[in-house]
């Protein structure tokens, strides 16, 4: 079973696409072939009671002509905190080839730990080298 | 080539010096951004509205609105101010809860619930940043391990040596 | 209230500055307009007695014609660690478009706790698409 | 004494080596002088008993002419997990100037902890600017 | 175009192989870094002396030096020997410290301070990697609630079995 899919904000405050990477269905789309440097920070967070064992950010790769998402990078990270509400970035980033029509996405272990509340917190972008 | 080095010429107020047109240009006022900027023969900086869910809170010449925070409701945070054009989202608790706030800054902060002095005199009543904090007992309670019970709830069996102190010959009147 | 501005060496070891990107006053400034991708790594340490709740670090944006900072990327986290000492990294990175002019520079919860002693342990770059 | 150093698989799966970037004993060899973003991603797990103090990621550049390598980039955390298993990723990136023939590994405090079951968990690379 | 594939020829001690000039050419004495490579037709290795906070252990013909590492003085360390153009800092512990390694390569460590044995023998003395081993009591010392307290403090109320078994028909003499 995939994990959640987050949706993205692509065009107010820092978000932007350009050179035809377009944003559609909670995924980016590839419009050249070619490799990428694809990357994605998310910041869980929490209170003592919704802390799970541990949080994970997977980067994921979709393809029309593969009925199966391909994993291409993965953070997961065991949370040790104790006090009453906990913070915790993953960061991930790498070079991957692509081709045109690929969808990135990315996944998380629990949308409700997300951190939404700050664009410049969580956020998710590739760009063609 | 290395860019041509000029100091900038200072622009009068509510003016910003805008490279391309190589003079000073009229600022966007707080709550727009800039759509085209001036131009070196004659037409000033075009501005337009922040769309829905940004904002600018001072004159400027960006290209773009910030984002609004959003209050965040797992931490029970409610909010105080919606965002508008020209200023950020506030967020607070809900009236009967005051912010735990994770470090000096408070920039995160969950909102817990005040603690209700239940038999005891409130010291120093809830508010947005602290707890309530609870005092001695009420008149007519006693204490027993940690919490202050009333005296006509004792009977004289269970009226231990602090509740006869407290509650004296009035105990056991309803027995 | 702005959080407490690192200050960076710009030449001596692996530190370096080119294509008119340059250092001065505690900021990378932006010779030309574009897209960047920006980056910074912070490793903070301690030990018991000096571990607060969290660490955080900021990449902010400053422009001369505007009067308050803008936060591009932020990494929080919370400590829970019990050992005498205690280290904890932040890696942040995107793209950003800045503007002529625009300065970067990265903000910490608590300087006393960056560990300045090995140049490859705190870092801090940008690089033109 | 150098940390012992991981050995890459570099062309199965989403491993793949372009530009002249080769791959040969456990180092990624530069083929052309210039500015390169090198960037690592470990995971570290294991369970209680075999839980550190710390991890510790190093990514370092060996030269021939230079009897010792050069630190570039280094990811030093230290554990506090409880639970019976642990996850600990750590994600390092930054630009270096490199010379043809730069030899660039990856060096961690203990390999036993090194996650190698999933390729997208483990991962290296670089890329010229 | 693929580089042209060739090995590389072994240059003699203390010269290197540089691609540029195809030839090999003297390296730069340790403390000092290549300031101009040599050039095919003639001239040689071109090196200047690594600027303060940077050094060069070795010969080498690289373009820079490495910076100086600083010892961390949160971590109460202290300097054993500056950063020279051919040394790194080596950091230690002041006298009455030792190290707090965090790891078993102890590339980090926190400089704690020696524990003194009051009224101690000292089993193993306090040094720069371990802290004071602490021994039994000292002769006319008596162990009480994990501590060793002098017979001539002790008092006939205050001098229980271990007392007098350590300090025997001497206990009270002061009294």
């Amino acid at each position: 079973p995939q994990m959640p899919i987050l949706q993205w904000e692509d065009k107010r405050g820092l978000a932007f696409t350009k050179n035809n990477l377009s944003y559609s269905s909670s995924s980016l789309v590839i419009p050249v072939s070619g490799d990428y440097y694809v990357y994605a920070q998310v910041t869980f967070r929490g209170t003592t009671e919704s802390k799970p064992n541990s949080v994970t950010e997977i980067i994921t790769k979709v393809t029309d002509s593969y009925p199966e998402p391909t994993q291409l990078l993965t953070g997961k990270k065991t949370l040790s905190e104790k006090g009453n509400s906990w913070f915790q970035p993953i960061y991930l980033g790498a070079v991957v080839s692509l081709e045109v029509g690929d969808k990135l996405m990315v996944n998380v272990s629990d949308i409700k730990l997300v951190d939404y509340t700050k664009e410049h917190r969580t956020f998710f972008g590739a760009f063609l080298l | 080539s290395r860019p041509q080095r000029h100091t900038r010429p200072l622009c009068p107020a509510g003016m910003n010096w805008v490279e391309g047109a190589h003079r000073c240009c009229t600022q966007c006022p707080a709550g727009t951004f800039l759509l085209k900027s001036c131009s070196s023969h004659g037409n000033d900086t075009i501005c337009t509205a922040c769309p829905s869910g940004t904002f600018r809170a001072q004159p400027n010449t960006f290209t773009e609105c910030q984002a609004c925070y959003e209050c965040d409701h797992q931490a029970f945070q409610s909010v105080l101010s919606n965002c508008s054009a020209t200023s950020n989202v506030a967020c607070g608790c809900e009236s009967g809860h005051f912010r735990d706030c994770l470090d000096e800054h408070c920039s995160d902060f969950s909102c817990r619930q005040c603690q209700t002095c239940t038999g005891r005199l409130i010291q120093r009543p809830c508010s947005e940043t602290q707890d309530t904090l609870c005092g001695s007992c009420k008149p007519d309670f006693y204490t027993e391990d940690g919490e202050c019970r009333p005296c006509h709830m004792s009977t004289p069996e269970t009226c231990g040596k602090e509740c006869q102190r407290v509650c004296g010959s009035s105990s056991g009147q309803d027995s």
